[in-house]
């Protein structure tokens, strides 16, 4: 991906042809090896609880590539595609997903808990909200440190009803930190829709940060370079020390709540509506009028890619079963 | 007799109390068209409505304060913590107003709620959705505590619990689910207090709870072809204990393994071993062994994770251990 | 205090002056037996941490006044003007204080646990935002068995920040409970200002109930008719189905947070100025245009009543030390 | 030797780290212009402003979380939750992540993090202010826990927990604040893990905590009247524990009484009592006797408040009734 720096030549806050070309290279990545999840899990080799964010990928790219490496994220139980655009490289990711030594938590956490402290990934939280205050006391440590750096909390509809998110949302508005808090909102917790959740409507969920006097942006989640001018905006604003910002996308869910879900509770045309019209990558590949043939070239590196990963993961080393005990404390 | 899984035995419990009983209501994350993560409240919404098979927000802390309120105005809400791992959300209603309403109002409420939850290892969930915390409830007075490791017992103290007039924590452990179990014709309540000896035995007392139950009926199998004479305790309720039980077999099998799959510092097994090493001080043979996870956050691969974690084997051993002293 | 449906009758909403009367002479009690309470702290007698709620007497008042016996409340750690005004006779909330069987949580409670089943105090509590969700619970088995009651839970601006009150006021408005959320804003959280603790201005904290799309309603709290007449309206919409309130009262402190507290973290002219202008008892007074001789006599009675008091609580009974074991369970 | 409260003790390991190290930084409710509601702040923000002495609203989960993500950014965050009933609302955060992070990311990231609380009885707080749970985080791996009983050991302690990278929780008792002891010119670290033996005898050890340290060294000297020789041993560190300083003095003595404020049933005497009757079996001439708190909600009157907590003279009664077995 670019760096800020190159981005920010590629003509300021404009989104050249070539940074959407990549951003739709990305997308397919993350949905490329999403599906391959999918399918390795239904051949049983897959461990564990696993969510994919099919449908969402225009988030995760586009807030990750308005980051630069020294942000730091927290991620969620939907972990893949933030991972991915924050840069941790596939095949270390689908080798956690195997539990293997060489994954990007050593095999310690599995798809819920993708860590790579490098590239600024704190990890992915299987906890609804977990993740959240972390996040308020790393924009806290660049603050007290003078640092220009934002920390970066996902997190989706459903957590918005937790005490976590309230306190987070309210401590970091008051001591004003460079936090910048990733509402993907897709109108559904598992298997309960926005009206068993929520008491606004789900469009209006962004009306949360006046709560806190918090600074609200809004953006399309299923517009990639929407969510990328969004993001670009929350970081300025969190960088001038103005405070953290609401950044609210409305998303879609285009799959089930965890991989191997049937979905008994969703109205299976209103789904087969939602993926014929809210899919993001499509979305784009139309306005970037991508052909049959350079998608094919596309989409087959991509595939090589992903399964280059599993054949990665899966030639990878187990853990020793006592190492379990081996990174309890410092 | 017929049987019913684990699983079914639990819906059992709810459903009847559900249908016999206006006051009785359930909530919790996805209980209702999904009928839970685990699919044990499956069939409930139909059958019942929404007004009482409520969905909730992801809201742990309100889940189980709105059933004490409920609980405290009459009604015997049975409220479900998704994953036990959550019950840290909700530790402050639980045990600063649910286990004390009581006591601090001089005897004037009662909070006749249940909260049922599951847990446990098995398919690598895991550091965050693996937990077994159910010691932490036994050091609350005021809460009551169950673990239930068969579906009789699962469906005759799930009973119990709605019905006992103090908050209860229900705890069921995940990969006990699917397993079948003989049940009588109608549901039997099965008094809070009680233990159950699954198995007798004359040489080795094995105190398990949970999944361990399973695990330490099967190392019995095992020690039996090597001529050691196991009986299996199940105390069933961990608070209040039955102590009377459990002291009586060990004063007459003269040794001791306390097992269940939290890990072993400061686990259920620790009172365990301090009860009984007081209470049959003279009995004793050998010391007592505890079986438990090691001391480490749930890791995910696999390999790890079974490793950490107790089975059959572990318990074998701690009979071996415990046989093999002088 | 008048039944609702002798206020009902004492002209729909309007406050007749002897309504008035009657709140003056309850604040005044109130006051008196805090003073005393603050009194006998000094001299050693009672036990346990008091927080007495000078200054705040109008919000207990207004809000118990506009209640039916049968609603219920759920009180805080500043809790005797809440339990006088709910009903419960003040010789056995001092004997509670004193640690006696005749104390209305039989000594078991203290202070900061005041319990009054019967008239439908269901207690106070001595953790900040833990009596919210369990109001939303009672208002839910109200809802659900068809009574008309609410249920009502006083709280402080210091506890619009705990995540308990985020996820009560969330689920009440989801399932539009009949709930009053009474908020006694008194700017202060033990020492810590409202700058310090509130991101939104302390007057705009109202705004909170937005978030949820909860009907909000305010009223200044030094003005017991207004709190009255907010409560009313508020009972009214909730009653009606519409949903629970956010009552919020502007109040003021105007004592130290604990019994003792030397209040070493506030200016003293701004309080001193407080004291001579926000003085809901002396504001009210002034309006009825009580005489001197006419509040003697009334301070008087007041005053021998809460003395009463403390007789009845000293020569009261002291539990048997191992009855402590008595309630733990039913 | 200069001579310290256990609260200046506190104070003066907070001002020493504040001053020489700018990753150190604490907050707290109240724990600013007040100086916490224990005074144990008092002057901080004076010295350091209140950037680095930081007032935060009433949100313990984001007290305990947000000390979490700057300890993970190279911070040395100490958080204060003003009375340990609280931590249930951090319950989360401390045992979910900051116990677990080190873990789950496959030893990626530490979290030198510092929880400080105080708890217990006396002054009639009630059920809600008065609760000791220091067993609770023995019980999670990941975590350290100290529980400090003297001026000296409080100092020396806490620097050592500020220090260590991992999350620590610090244990302060409420009626200890206004003791005083002798502490060493300098601040001494007193390292993590390691007992104290605070008095040496022959014929009992009581392996005690907190307040009940000094309950425990009164009795030993009541006991020593009657011509009981009482060694008082006090782990001062619970997790790790130092098993072998404590199992080596049961050794000496065979017997033993552990003793701390908590509720006995499921408190750390149980992990106490399982360790020493797991490796002292053969030395041991009696039952291990445990003394707690009776298992109750904390009552408010201060009768019986005093009754459920133990003293001296309970301590002083399970030694003699462990001294009078055969
Ligand atoms: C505290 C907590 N409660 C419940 C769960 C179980 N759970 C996992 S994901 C989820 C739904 C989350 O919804 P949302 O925040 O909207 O994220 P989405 O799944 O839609 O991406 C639930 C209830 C959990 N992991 N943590
Ligand atoms: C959860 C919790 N945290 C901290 C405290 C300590 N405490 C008691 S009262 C109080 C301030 C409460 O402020 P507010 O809610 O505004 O009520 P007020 O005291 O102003 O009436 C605090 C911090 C507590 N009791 N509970
Ligand atoms: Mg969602
Ligand atoms: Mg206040």
């Amino acid at each position: 991906m670019a760096t800020v720096e190159e981005r920010a030549e590629s003509g300021g806050r404009g989104v050249s042809e070539a940074m959407l070309r990549g951003f739709f290279r990305e997308m397919l990545l993350i949905r490329r090896f999403e599906e391959k999840v999918e399918d390795r899990f239904r051949a049983g080799e897959l461990p564990g609880f696993l969510h994919v964010a099919i449908g969402q990928e225009a988030t995760a790219t586009g807030v990750c590539a308005a980051l630069a490496r020294e942000d730091v994220i927290a991620s969620t139980h939907r972990a893949h595609g933030h991972a991915i655009a924050k840069g941790t490289p596939v095949e270390r990711i689908m080798a956690e997903l195997y539990g293997k030594v060489e994954g990007c938590s050593k095999g310690y956490g599995g798809s819920m808990h993708l860590y790579d402290v490098e590239v600024g990934n704190l990890g992915a939280n299987a906890v609804v909200g977990g993740g959240l205050p972390g996040i308020v006391g790393a924009a806290l440590a660049f603050k007290m440190r003078g640092e220009k750096r934002v920390a970066v909390a996902f997190f989706g509809d459903g957590a918005t009803n937790t005490g976590t998110f309230h306190e987070s949302m309210n401590l970091a508005q008051l001591w004003t930190v460079p936090a910048i808090f990733v509402l993907e909102n897709n109108g559904w917790a598992e298997s309960t829709p926005a009206s068993q959740q929520l008491p606004l409507p789900v469009e209006e969920l962004g009306k949360r940060a006046a709560a806190y006097g918090m600074k609200l942006i809004e953006a399309d989640g299923q517009d990639v370079e929407a969510v990328y001018l969004a993001t670009l905006a929350a970081r300025e604003h969190a960088l001038a020390g103005k405070g953290p910002v609401l950044l609210h996308l409305r998303t879609h869910r285009l799959t089930g709540h965890f991989v191997g879900d049937p979905q008994v509770y969703r109205d299976k045309d209103e789904l087969k509506e939602e993926r014929e019209t809210k899919d993001p990558i499509r979305l784009l590949g139309a306005r970037l009028e991508i052909g049959e043939d350079e998608f094919s070239t596309i989409d087959g590196e991509l595939t090589a890619e992903v399964e280059a990963a599993v054949e990665f993961a899966k030639a990878g080393t187990d853990p020793k079963p006592e190492d379990a005990l081996k990174y309890v404390y410092a | 007799m017929p049987e019913l899984t684990y699983r079914e035995a639990v819906r059992d419990a709810l459903g009847k109390a559900l249908r016999e009983d206006d006051s009785v209501f359930i909530m919790g994350e996805d209980i209702a068209e999904m009928g839970g993560s685990m699919a044990v409240t499956q069939g409930l919404l139909d059958e019942f409505g929404p007004t009482r098979v409520r969905n909730t927000p992801i809201s742990e802390m309100a889940i189980v304060g709105s059933g004490i309120g409920a609980a405290i105005q009459g009604m015997r809400p049975i409220v479900e913590i998704m994953y036990e791992d959550f019950l840290t959300i909700s530790m402050e209603q639980l045990v600063n107003q649910a286990a004390k309403h009581r006591t601090m109002s001089g005897g004037q409420i009662s909070v006749p709620l249940t909260i049922r939850t599951q847990g446990g290892a098995g398919w690598s969930p895991g550091a965050q959705h693996a937990q077994q915390l159910e010691a932490w409830f036994v050091h609350v007075p005021g809460l009551k505590v169950v673990f239930a490791s068969t579906p009789e017992d699962a469906r005759g103290l799930l009973w119990s619990a709605i019905y006992d007039d103090n908050p209860t924590v229900f705890f069921e452990h995940r990969t006990l689910y699917s397993i079948k179990g003989e049940v009588s014709d109608e549901l039997q309540p099965i008094p809070l207090g009680k233990a159950r000896i699954h198995r007798e035995g004359s040489d080795v007392t094995v105190v398990a709870t949970g999944r361990l139950v399973h695990e330490s009926l099967q190392a019995a199998e095992e020690a039996e072809k090597d001529g050691i004479s196991v009986e299996v305790v199940d105390p069933r309720t961990l608070l209040p204990l039955d102590e009377q039980t459990i002291v009586e077999s060990v004063k007459k099998t003269a040794r001791c393994v306390t097992a269940h799959e939290a890990v072993t510092r400061g686990g259920f097994g620790a009172e365990l071993a301090a009860v009984i090493q007081h209470a049959a001080f003279d009995w004793l043979d050998a010391p007592i062994e505890r079986v438990g996870a090691a001391f480490a956050p749930l890791a995910f691969a696999p390999g790890m994770e079974q490793w950490a974690v107790p089975h059959a084997d572990d318990v074998l051993e701690a009979i071996r251990r415990t046989v093999a002293r002088g």
